[in-house]
């Protein structure tokens, strides 16, 4: 391995970090949805790296269904996300709150 | 001990049971206040001649049972119904009995006798009145005769407590009985409160009793005045719970707790308050409850263990003192009432001051013979004044009375009679016994007694003085003089149901007097004392097991090293001659104030003399503010300290508990608002509750 | 197998009452509370127990053990059986449960099935709290009796119905669970040894050993010491005990008299038969040692004081009769205290007697507002001559309640404190005694100035109707009543006999523990 | 046993199986009859798939599939499937009975519930592919297959939440529900991967023994295992991972909310005391799971029964109620002891309580569902009176109520208390102060709903016409089922002792 | 070797940079451009850790399908979403 697996791991991080920040600040649903799907390559990053390292393939394997699950997620989430549009005209995450308390 | 003593030289009546039958004399009127209460108003006169007959019967019995112990029967102790039987080993067994001695065959004829003739003074004080409610008052008359007579024949201290009790119930409902007025109902509240302010003390003396010797039986080598005699005695108080304190000491604790009731039943001060008010109950009531029996209650109980009071010079010290002062300062006040029942009200307490002075004094005798006196003459007045309020339509001040004499001389010469033994004017009742009190009090107090005696004699002086004149005060201006109103021109004629009762007892108020003549004694032969005969148990045959009793026995442990130690002294004069000098002393005391009082209220139409007495007479109208005094306790004491108990429960305790759901529900609030209804919040939250999951898990876990 | 019939009965009596009309209700009820009342009167006749049901050595009367299920290592068990502690209970609540029933024919006009279904759901829970042997059948009874009764104040109730409800089912509940707390710490401290929570099989377990296995960091003499205050606190919400109290006066005052009956008759009394059960025979060796015993002492004692000052100032006559019932409840912890003969069998006794007699004095108070729709002592006054029976059974029952002689009170009360008096377990007992028995004086004070107030006096009560005297049917069960504490007064033995069996092996322990007996 | 000798392993799987089955078939009714009228046809096939899934489940464990045979020491007898992908047990066959079961209430009520909407079959059908993935959960043995099943459950729910698509309340929980929900995945993602970057493998055993083994990357696990407890929390909707939980309950149509909050958070705590308790029972000293869910549950059941307190909106305070119920439960990991004497029964509470909470905890939002079936209102004044003109549903209610409240009406009041017992045998003095008062504030707002229930007066415009009966079997089953649980809990405690062993041994 | 890492360096850098882009420009499009750009340069970190497979399958299921399905979404909510785009914290 060319690259020691700890630069994975740091890579992994940032990006998740990265995608925890845009959760956190964006309010647009379609930018929060596209974050989370940064954290979820964040992880994949990690499994594959060290799917290299242990040498088995179990977190490649992992990796495929989290990508399946992903693309699931997405479908799913950009429904509600339409449905929402449509009640509220806005995907503004934080024009949405007529249930608080 | 238990089991009917043979009657082996008794006397008996024909049909009526005596000694051996003597609970007739309690169930009798039990069953007929069951019956009045349950068809009082079907029975003819409400239940009046129910009550006669069952008074009669008990009467009779008592009769019976004083004749046969005075031909030799022996007395009775007997356990009737055990209350609660404690487990083998484990706890008192508290229980019911009779003890039939001279003193309670004694006191059973007296509330027997004078029941009686109280149900036949009904007749026409309530009956031809046209009274309501008198199967009301009958119950409870027949409930209080039964008491009373349970009372007195209690074999222990929890029983006689229990009927003490029920006694002072009786005399709650009888006050009471026109509850429609105000006064009455207020009347009846004071006498029960007061009585178990004193009952209460009472109450923890007979607890204190049974856990000090685990028995209130009186009589009997296993007896609670038994065993404290022989733990003095010897010296050894092992066997009995001292609860840390010396034998004699703890002996005075009890028995001056046991005085407490004393005190308020007997209406002693300072819980004499309820007496006078007591007199808004109808007036046969007052001579029956509140002059002849229930009153004397209290000294008979302090006389049926006397042989435990004995023991304790201290107790017996503080019942002098605090008799003499009684009798001295309810005879003031007595000096200046303007009702009738008043007047008698206050001399009533002022007697019973004497029967404790005589206690107190080691005159056990004596208090019992001015006991009995007192309860005749007492109650002669007393129905002799009902009998004046009937004639005079319910009118009670003496001031608008007047010149009665003519009118009723049945009346009359009874209330004279009463009066002149009240006086204790020779050859009276009154003068016989309370010259004994006295003369005992002073012959203990010679004799080296406590320098209290001499105080408790002194103001025993003082009250014959006042006693004489207020008597002669309220006779003269009753009956003498000119009639002061319309009523009293034209009284109401007086029934023949009222007279029978005063006639009898007019003439028992001349003679009783013989029973113990001892002022005389010097010059009568020993065998003329009849009561201190009864009383020593001389006519009781029998085993002298139950020997503890007599009047004997107790002046022996009154004068013995372990008990009171108290001496006679006679100022060398003798014994006979110290008595002579003192009965003459005692009369001229007597008599003197009587002429003053003719002097003053004997015209024709007599001043009230009253403003003579000057600030004086509003401290004496006002009872020395001793109602006020009370009344300030209970309202203004009393009451404000469980309105402010009542604002600390609802203010603070309870508000803390309310407190703490308005707090849970203000937390409640604030929680809620977390719940912002933004999902960046909820995000926020949710990463910042994961970092800090992360951060102090990596602290405590070591990752770092 | 009558325990067994009894509680079924009482159940299906319950049900069907429930889907009766609201007009059959009221007999109906009536008439099938007797089934229970006759079937307890019946065990009477054939009760045989012998000794302390929790204690070794003893013979339970009618037991039934079965088990339940396992739970842990623990069985649970449906173990039931009464003896001379319970059985006067198990009778009481009968008897007042059919008394309380024909006394709401006339205050209760809505809902009648629910209400009536409701007052024997509470009589099967009550008869399970006396009955049951087996710790948490025992608990499933105890924590039942609170949904019914929160039912009757909070929808039969008066104006402030659902704060007096909620206050109570809030206010026991937490009892409730600080108790559990207690117990099981007991319980698993007991560690492997214990593999049933019979209440016999905790109680010997307790008496034969140390307890094994620390909780909480708490192990031996510390552990029993914690569980006992868990205990006790627990309880002594339910007693009430000074200063847990504030529920019941609402709970009382807001509460339909004939529910007032069960609460102060029979409800208050699981309090204290918990504490004798539990705090007192489980764990004797802590309510024997000093300085829990002297400061329990002075907890009944404030009790007592405290409760009776508060009824003093208090204007609502079902207020002073509330508050009167903490006094009461104290003599009972005094009593129990006490560890003596006749303080704790008087206490168990004062149980029974109170519970006959705040039952009355509810009852008749509830029959005097039906007349005259208030229970301010100031507005009534001459009822003696409107409603005369009521009005002198009332007396009656404000006699008792004074301890008047003859009348069961007096025993109860001079039985307790004849038994403090003596006790060697409380310090300065004397002086304890001394103190609480200033009740009787404050207890008269009040008493006597309602009766005052209310009974006599002139007659003054405006209304738009005339007053009318109570049908027989809301007499009659007073006259029951007094009639009982008479009986009871002049022979105590009827049930104190039994109580007395029951209490002697709990004394017996004190000496276990080193105590000396007296 | 025998039975398991003459049936092949897969057939283990046969409650999920029939679950998916049912699924499939009801896409197939919809695509031959779309034009189903009344749903009676698709009602019945969910239920009758559900009953079969639940029957299954039943026999399986009755007949002792997944326990150890005699003389056996559990955690012996479980089947492994697919490589120790999925493992059968008493755990997951217990937990399947309480998935279906609400499944089958659920099926019931939304008969009525769903009259006049569009898409009832994909409605079902969603119900039934998440109760499937719920069935998948409790046999994870695998974090692979514990995700993929999570999202199983995860991906219908958010759409049956958002399923009333012209209601503004349904689609903005659905969206609260999504959102918070994949950030969840994502942690939960991000955690699996940091357990596999520490351990190597993804497989439960393997994990553990790899852990038992020791790895150099401790802080990587401690790491990774506080993201796999955010994503359990999730599910669970412990405090702060509880967010969507009250909005999405509210939002969603009444009976999913039922669904969610008792199945889905069933799932989630299985997940969890595998997870836990049998993966990660030796990585304590890495992260002392214990403590962490020992504040979590105090925060959780402090936090959700005080914001219920003056809630007005009954189905908010049930989904407040819901979250302190998942305290509670949690209580079972916050007492673990590690010793082998207490585990057992403390995570025998847990899932007991579980198992009564789903019935009691359906049935009264089954209730709700009712009330929003009848328009009467939602906030608690809107309640009044309902009593008296449904007498049998509002006792029902009332048994719902009072049992979460813990009193003894129903099994509730057993769980509750073999929850409290167990903090005494764990030794957390804390928690259970914490369950004592929350026990107590709880019972406030349960008595608050009771009492508007009975003890007020009703609008005077109340007229309830209708008495739909598929709610009113729901209901009624469940609170018999809630109040059968007193005498029957040692059914329950027995089977959920036999469960905790499976993974506490 | 300093090859590889360099590549990984200057993919990691491409990585951050264009994922910093997706939670960063106000465009949604243009957020949806950079996760694809994203995406792509995780895909080539996968050829470096030889799992061409899941590099291919990273395409074809992030650039193929849910890069579609953004865009998709984009356009249908795009119009109604003004100037939503700034950071707030």
């Amino acid at each position: 391995m060319a690259v020691a697996p700890g630069w994975y791991l740091l890579l992994s991080a940032a990006v998740f970090c990265i995608g925890l920040f845009g959760v956190l600040v964006r309010r647009n649903a379609l930018i929060f949805l596209m974050s989370v799907e940064l954290m979820i390559n964040a992880a994949n990053i990690n499994l594959v790296a060290f799917s290299l390292v242990y040498g088995n393939i179990t977190g490649q394997t992992f990796v495929l269904f989290l990508t399946a699950l992903a693309a699931a997620e997405v479908a799913v989430g950009v429904g509600i996300i339409l449905v929402v549009n449509r009640n509220f005209d806005s995907i503004d995450i934080t024009d949405a709150v007529t249930m608080r308390w | 001990m238990v089991g009917l003593t043979p009657l082996s030289a008794g006397f008996s009546l024909p049909f009526v049971p005596g000694i051996g039958g003597v609970e007739v004399t309690v169930l009798f009127p039990l069953v007929t206040f069951l019956l009045i209460l349950a068809f009082g108003r079907y029975l003819p006169f409400k239940g009046a001649y129910l009550g006669i007959v069952s008074t009669g019967v008990g009467f009779l019995v008592a009769v019976a049972t004083v004749i046969q112990l005075a031909t030799g029967a022996g007395i009775r102790h007997e356990t009737l119904h055990t209350l609660v039987a404690g487990v083998e080993g484990a706890g008192v067994t508290l229980t019911f009995g009779v003890l039939i001695d001279p003193l309670s065959a004694l006191m059973l004829t007296i509330v027997g006798l004078i029941s009686l003739l109280v149900h036949v003074f009904s007749l026409g004080y309530m009956n031809a009145e046209g009274e309501i409610d008198l199967p009301r008052y009958y119950a409870a008359l027949s409930l209080f005769t039964f008491s009373m007579m349970a009372f007195v024949i209690s074999d222990n201290l929890l029983m006689s407590f229990v009927f003490f009790e029920l006694v002072g119930l009786c005399s709650y409902l009888l006050i009471g009985f026109w509850y429609r007025k105000p006064g009455p109902a207020s009347a009846a509240k004071k006498a029960f409160l007061v009585t178990r302010f004193g009952d209460y003390f009472f109450l923890i003396g007979v607890v204190a009793v049974l856990g000090t010797f685990g028995t209130a039986q009186f009589a009997g080598t296993e007896s609670f005045v038994t065993m404290a005699e022989t733990a003095l005695e010897s010296g050894d108080a092992s066997g009995i719970n001292t609860f840390g304190f010396g034998a004699q000491t703890w002996f005075t604790v009890i028995g001056l707790l046991v005085l407490g009731g004393a005190v308020g039943k007997s209406a002693q001060f300072p819980l004499h308050t309820w007496l006078p008010d007591a007199m808004e109950g109808p007036t046969p009531v007052s001579a029956l409850i509140h002059a002849a029996t229930m009153v004397a209650a209290g000294v008979y109980l302090i006389a049926r263990m006397y042989g435990f009071y004995a023991l304790s010079p201290t107790a017996l010290s503080v019942i002098a003192l605090v008799g003499g002062f009684t009798a001295f300062f309810a005879a003031t006040m007595a000096l200046v009432k303007q009702e009738l029942k008043q007047v008698l009200a206050y001399s009533t307490i002022s007697q019973y001051g004497y029967m404790m002075l005589a206690l107190g004094g080691g005159g056990y005798l004596a208090a019992v013979f001015h006991l009995t006196t007192h309860a005749i003459f007492k109650a002669l007045l007393f129905l002799g004044a009902g009998a004046i309020i009937i004639s005079m339509h319910h009118e009670e001040n003496m001031w608008e009375m007047g010149g009665l004499k003519d009118e009723l001389r049945t009346t009359y010469l009874a209330f004279l009679a009463g009066s002149l033994a009240l006086a204790g004017i020779f050859p009276f009742a009154g003068f016989w016994s309370k010259d004994e009190v006295l003369y005992e009090t002073l012959i203990h107090a010679l004799g080296g007694g406590s320098p209290v005696l001499f105080v408790a004699y002194a103001l025993g002086l003082l009250a014959v003085i006042m006693t004489a004149f207020y008597t002669f005060r309220m006779v003269l201006l009753t009956f003498h003089g000119e009639p002061r109103t319309d009523a009293a021109e034209d009284p109401h004629a007086v029934s023949l149901s009222m007279k029978v009762p005063l006639v009898v007892l007019g003439v028992l108020s001349v003679v009783a007097g013989l029973l113990n003549m001892a002022v005389l004694k010097s010059v009568l032969p020993k065998d003329a004392l009849l009561l201190e005969r009864w009383l020593n148990g001389e006519t009781v045959g029998g085993e002298f097991a139950e020997g503890a009793l007599t009047a004997e026995h107790y002046h022996h442990v009154l004068t013995s090293e372990y008990g009171a130690g108290y001496t006679a002294g006679y100022g060398g004069l003798g014994e006979g001659t110290l008595a002579l000098v003192g009965g003459v002393v005692a009369l001229v005391l007597a008599v003197i104030p009587a002429l003053v009082a003719w002097r003053l209220y004997g015209g024709a139409d007599p001043d009230p003399h009253m403003t003579n007495l000057g600030s004086l007479r509003t401290l004496l109208m006002n009872n020395y503010y001793q109602d006020e005094y009370q009344v300030w306790l209970a309202r203004g004491v009393t009451l404000p300290v469980a309105t402010l108990a009542n604002k600390f429960d609802q203010g603070l305790l309870d508000g803390i508990v309310d407190g703490s759901g308005g707090v849970s529900l203000f937390a409640g609030g604030r929680f809620q608002r977390l719940q912002s209804g933004v999902v960046t919040t909820y995000v926020a939250l949710l990463a910042l509750g994961l970092l800090v999951l992360l951060l102090v898990f990596a602290v405590t876990g070591g990752w770092l | 197998m009558l325990i067994e019939l009894l509680l079924a009965a009482t159940f299906l009596s319950a049900l069907w009452v429930f889907v009766a009309s609201d007009e059959t209700a009221p007999k109906l009820a009536a008439w099938l509370s007797l089934v229970p009342l006759g079937l307890s009167l019946y065990m009477w006749t054939q009760f045989d127990a012998a000794g302390n049901g929790l204690l070794a050595g003893s013979e339970i009367a009618f037991e039934t053990q079965i088990d339940w299920f396992q739970f842990g290592q623990y069985t649970l068990q449906y173990h039931v059986g009464v003896d001379g502690v319970s059985f006067p209970l198990v009778v009481l609540v009968t008897v007042l449960t059919t008394l309380a029933i024909i006394s709401s024919w006339t205050p209760i006009d809505e809902r009648q099935s629910q209400f009536y279904g409701l007052m024997l759901l509470i009589e099967m829970a009550l008869l399970g709290v006396f009955t049951s042997l087996d710790f948490f059948l025992w608990f499933i009874f105890w924590e039942a009796v609170l949904i019914p009764m929160y039912f009757l104040i909070a929808v039969w109730g008066g104006p402030r119905r659902k704060y007096a409800g909620a206050k109570f089912l809030l206010y026991t509940n937490l009892g409730s669970l600080v108790m559990f707390v207690g117990l099981f710490m007991l319980v698993l401290g007991l560690g492997d040894s214990l593999t049933q929570l019979s209440l016999p099989a905790i109680a010997q377990g307790l008496q034969a050993g140390e307890l094994s296995r620390p909780v909480f960091g708490l192990a031996g003499a510390d552990l029993r010491a914690v569980a006992f205050l868990l205990l006790f606190l627990g309880f002594a919400v339910k007693v009430p005990v000074v200063p847990f109290h504030t529920w019941l006066p609402d709970a009382h005052v807001q509460a339909p008299s004939p529910v007032s009956v069960i609460l102060a008759g029979v409800l208050l009394k699981m309090g204290t038969y918990a504490l004798l059960r539990f705090n007192f025979t489980m764990l004797a060796d802590v309510a024997t040692s000093s300085p829990a015993a002297e400061i329990i002492a002075a907890v009944g004692v404030v009790s007592v004081i405290y409760g009776a000052m508060l009824a003093l100032a208090q204007r609502d006559l079902k207020r002073i009769v509330a508050y009167s019932s903490i006094s009461s409840m104290g003599y009972v912890i005094v009593g129990l205290v006490a560890f003596t003969p006749h303080g704790m069998s008087g206490a168990t006794f004062q149980m029974v007697s109170h519970g006959l007699i705040s039952g009355l004095l509810f009852m008749s108070v509830g029959v005097l507002y039906n007349a005259t729709h208030t229970r301010m002592v100031g507005d009534m006054g001459g009822l003696a001559d409107k409603m005369p029976l009521t009005a002198w059974i009332f007396v009656a029952g404000s006699f008792a309640y004074m301890g008047l002689p003859l009348m069961s009170g007096f025993v109860a009360e001079v039985l307790i404190f004849i038994g403090a008096f003596d006790s060697t377990v409380v310090a300065g007992a004397p002086v304890f005694t001394a103190i609480a028995m200033f009740g009787i004086v404050i207890v008269a004070g009040y008493l006597l100035w309602a009766m005052q107030r209310a009974i006599f006096g002139p007659f003054e009560l405006e209304t738009d109707y005339d007053i009318e005297p109570a049908p027989v049917h809301d007499v009659a069960p007073l006259a029951v009543l007094l009639g009982l504490i008479i009986l009871l007064g002049i022979q105590p033995d009827l049930v104190y006999e039994a109580i007395q069996d029951a209490i002697g092996p709990v004394l017996e322990l004190n000496s276990v523990f080193g105590g000396e007996l007296r | 046993m025998s039975e398991i000798t003459t049936l092949p392993n897969w057939t283990a799987l046969g409650p999920a199986l029939a679950l998916l089955a049912t699924a499939l078939a009801l896409l197939a009714v919809d695509m031959v009859d779309p034009e189903e009228s009344s749903s009676v046809l698709l009602t019945g096939t969910s239920v009758t798939g559900g009953l079969v899934a639940l029957g299954l489940a039943l026999w399986y464990l009755f007949a002792g599939t997944g326990q150890p045979a005699a003389g056996q020491e559990a955690p012996q007898g479980a089947l492994d499937l697919f490589g120790g992908a999925l493992v059968i047990d008493a755990m997951s066959l217990f937990f399947t009975v309480i998935v279906t079961s609400v499944a089958v209430l659920v099926a019931f009520a939304s008969h009525e519930y769903l009259r006049d909407h569009s898409y009832q079959a994909e409605y079902y059908s969603l119900v039934l592919l998440a109760a499937t993935g719920m069935v998948t959960v409790t046999a994870a043995n695998s974090f692979v297959t514990a995700f993929i099943a999570i999202e199983l459950v995860s991906l219908p729910s958010y759409a049956l939440v958002a399923s009333l698509k012209t209601n503004e309340g349904s689609s903005e929980a659905g969206l609260k529900y999504f959102l918070v929900g994949a950030l969840s995945s994502a942690v939960f993602a991000y955690g699996i991967a940091l357990v596999y970057v520490a351990t190597g493998s993804l497989q439960f055993d393997a994990v553990t023994t790899a852990i038992a083994d020791g790895t150099p990357f401790t802080s990587l696990l401690g790491v990774g295992m506080v993201m796999i407890l955010g994503g359990v929390a999730f599910k669970i909707a412990a405090v702060p991972f509880h967010f969507w939980a009250p909005d999405a309950y509210e939002g969603a149509p009444a009976p999913i909310s039922a669904f969610i909050s008792s199945a889905s958070k069933a799932a989630g705590f299985v997940l969890g005391f595998r997870v836990f308790v049998d993966v990660f029972g030796g990585a304590m000293g890495v992260f002392n799971w214990v403590n962490a869910f020992l504040i979590i549950s105090v925060v959780t059941m402090t936090v959700a029964n005080f914001s219920a307190l003056k809630q007005n909106n009954v189905k908010r305070i049930l989904a407040y109620s819901s979250v302190a119920h998942a305290g509670y439960v949690l209580i079972a990991l916050a007492a673990f002891t590690g010793s082998v004497d207490g585990e057992i029964s403390i995570l025998g509470a847990g899932m007991a309580h579980l198992f009564v909470y789903g019935f009691m905890n359906t049935g009264a939002f089954l209730f709700i569902a009712l009330a929003e079936h009848w328009e009467v209102g939602r906030t608690v004044e809107d309640y009044h009176g309902l009593g008296e003109q449904a007498p049998f549903a509002c006792a029902a209610m009332t048994v719902f109520l009072f049992s979460l409240a813990g009193l003894p009406i129903g099994g509730g009041f057993f769980s509750k208390f073999y929850l409290l017992f167990a903090t005494v045998t764990g030794g957390q003095g804390l928690l259970g102060a914490a369950l004592v008062i929350n026990s107590v504030v709880s019972l406030f707002y349960y008595t608050r709903i009771v009492r508007a229930l009975w003890t007020e007066d009703a609008a005077a415009d109340l007229e309830l016409t209708e008495y739909p009966t598929g709610l009113y079997i729901a209901i009624a089953v469940a609170a018999l089922a809630t109040v059968l649980l007193i005498p029957g809990f040692g059914v329950v405690i027995e089977y959920a002792e036999i469960a905790a062993r499976m993974i506490g041994g | 070797m300093v090859l590889e890492q360099l590549a990984f360096g200057l993919f990691a850098l491409l990585t951050l940079a264009s994922s910093l882009g997706v939670v960063l420009v106000r465009d949604v499009w243009h957020a949806a451009l950079l996760l694809g750009l994203a995406l792509s340069s995780v895909a080539i970190h996968y050829i470096m850790l030889s799992a061409e497979f899941l590099a291919v399958i990273q395409v074809l299921v992030y650039i193929g399908g849910v890069l579609v399905l953004f865009t998709f979404a984009v356009m249908l909510t795009r119009e109604d979403e003004g100037n939503d785009t700034e950071v707030s914290a």
